[in-house]
């Protein structure tokens, strides 16, 4: 039984909201990379999908403290990953660009099918998107969290 | 046969409106906080699960049904830890309740 | 460890299971997108510390079916209670503030409790120590109704041989 | 059908509103946003059926979401004055 995982922070005072937060985040993060690739199905896509991304690790950040959540997320890997969205989605414009297209001109990504190109192209950029928003947001909560009132 | 789902369906949409509003209006009439959660919970739980119902009987295909289901799954989840949150908050801020507190648990 | 593991593989079947009742789009690309997405959530769920026994107990899903009828009925009657109290005139409520027992030898188990009372209107658990929850109840009925314990008897009962 | 299910929502949320408005403690007004925003995942859920397009239940879902984050939240601040601290340092 010591093998028994223990929670991450005894956080004796909020045992509700800790193990239902336990129960809810898998499947918040699910759900956010469920709308990132259903984007060309129904209402979604990328700025969503960072949004419920977010949410979800905010959710963590409120339950189990901000520490907690900054070691497991911490802030010098969300500014890289801030950073590899916004290159994502000027990259792809940049490559449309040496292909001989205008500025995210998609179907120039696959040069003899231009459907396909469109679909990597709006891939890419929602991919980008996604990551940015969430890493975003992520450091902006870091940013204001700290912060209080007093 | 579609006419009595049409029915059925008309009848959990009606009740779970008349629900909702019966919920408006605990939230607006009752006296403090805590009292007023329980009338929010009334509109939480049972008004949604009638009118979702309506709408499952309504529903055309059966992605839908389960993105219905999913809807309540998570309303039903969430509404009791945000219900506990409020109170305990506002329990812990020192917001009076109008009675005294007793001890059941010695029997 | 290899409990852990086990673990881990329920918890990625079950979001696999819900990724695909969610997406309605079985095409190879979606599948892919949903195994990798699942790999990733799960990955990041361990990272957080998430995913462990009791952030996903599966071995209450059995009981869980024949509980969650039954918490239906309670709160269908305890909705009725309630709304009766809301629209009479009188306005007949009658607050109380009553510890009572939580016997769930574990905290998941007394969540549970504690949410299972919270979500019957007329009942709201206001704070969770020391093996007992403090409830606020509405009225006279609401008030007895809690103090029989039979929904402690049947979350215990639910949780098992924690 | 769904039109008359709109409108009581509808009046609904204009009655959690006014306890919104009214208060008094800080809590009264969270519980009212809650209530509206219940109100207004049923709305979104009614209103896809309304217009035809019930793929709108993926945003009633979000709406669910960012409504309980959103009021933990916002009872956190109220609470503690902070997002970061847990309830032991606070």
């Amino acid at each position: 039984m010591s093998e028994e995982p223990k929670a991450p922070m005894k956080v004796r005072e909020m045992v509700v909201l800790r193990v239902t937060a336990k129960m809810l985040i898998p499947f918040i993060l699910l759900y956010a990379l469920y709308v990132q690739f259903h984007g060309d199905f129904g209402p979604g896509g990328g700025f969503q999908a960072g949004v419920i991304t977010a949410a979800g690790l905010i959710l963590y950040g409120l339950v189990f403290g901000l520490d907690q959540l900054k070691r497991a997320v911490p802030q010098r890997v969300l500014e890289i990953t801030l950073a590899i969205g916004l290159l994502m989605y000027g990259g792809t414009g940049w490559v449309t660009l040496l292909l001989g297209g205008n500025f995210l001109e998609y179907g120039y990504l696959a040069q003899h099918h231009p459907v396909h190109g469109q679909h990597y192209g709006i891939a890419m950029i929602e991919g980008g998107v996604g990551v940015g928003v969430a890493s975003g947001l992520l450091v902006i909560y870091y940013a204001l969290a700290g912060r209080g009132r007093r | 046969m579609a006419l009595a789902l049409d029915i059925l369906s008309w009848i959990f949409l009606l009740s779970g409106a008349t629900f909702a509003i019966i919920a408006g209006i605990g939230v607006l009439r009752f006296p403090d906080v805590y009292t007023r959660s329980h009338a929010a919970g009334l509109g939480d739980t049972l008004a949604t699960l009638l009118v979702i119902l309506g709408l499952l009987l309504q529903s055309p295909d059966w992605m839908v049904a389960v993105k219905l289901i999913m809807v309540l799954a998570f309303v039903w989840f969430t509404s009791p830890i945000s219900g506990h949150a409020l109170v305990k908050a506002a329990y812990a801020h020192g917001v009076k309740i109008d009675c005294e507190e007793e001890d059941a648990v010695s029997h | 460890m290899p409990h852990r593991v086990l673990h881990f593989t329920a918890t990625a079947l079950l979001l696999m299971a819900t990724w695909l009742i969610w997406s309605g789009h079985y095409v190879f690309l979606i599948n892919t997108y949903g195994v990798l997405s699942v790999i990733a959530v799960v990955a990041l769920g361990v990272r957080l510390g998430v995913v462990d026994e009791e952030g996903q107990p599966f071995r209450l899903l059995p009981r869980m079916l024949l509980y969650l009828p039954w918490i239906t009925w309670e709160i269908v009657k305890a909705n009725w209670d309630v709304a009766k109290a809301i629209v009479s005139p009188g306005m007949p409520i009658h607050q109380r503030l009553v510890r009572v027992k939580a016997s769930q030898k574990t905290d998941l188990g007394q969540v549970l409790y504690a949410n299972s009372i919270t979500i019957t209107p007329g009942t709201v658990s206001l704070d969770v120590r020391d093996n007992t929850i403090l409830v606020h109840a509405l009225t006279q009925g609401s008030y007895e109704g809690l103090l029989t314990g039979e929904m402690d008897k049947k979350v215990a009962w639910l949780e098992g041989e924690g | 059908m769904f039109l008359v299910a709109t409108i009581a929502v509808l009046i609904t949320m204009a009655l959690a509103f006014v306890r919104a408005a009214l208060g008094p403690t800080v809590f009264d007004r969270v519980l009212a946003v809650n209530v509206f925003g219940t109100q207004t995942v049923l709305l979104i859920a009614v209103a896809g059926f309304l217009m035809g397009r019930p793929q709108f239940l993926d945003m009633a879902l979000t709406y669910a979401l960012m409504n309980f984050i959103g009021t933990l939240a916002v009872l956190k601040f109220a609470r503690y004055g902070s997002l970061a601290d847990d309830e032991k340092r606070a």
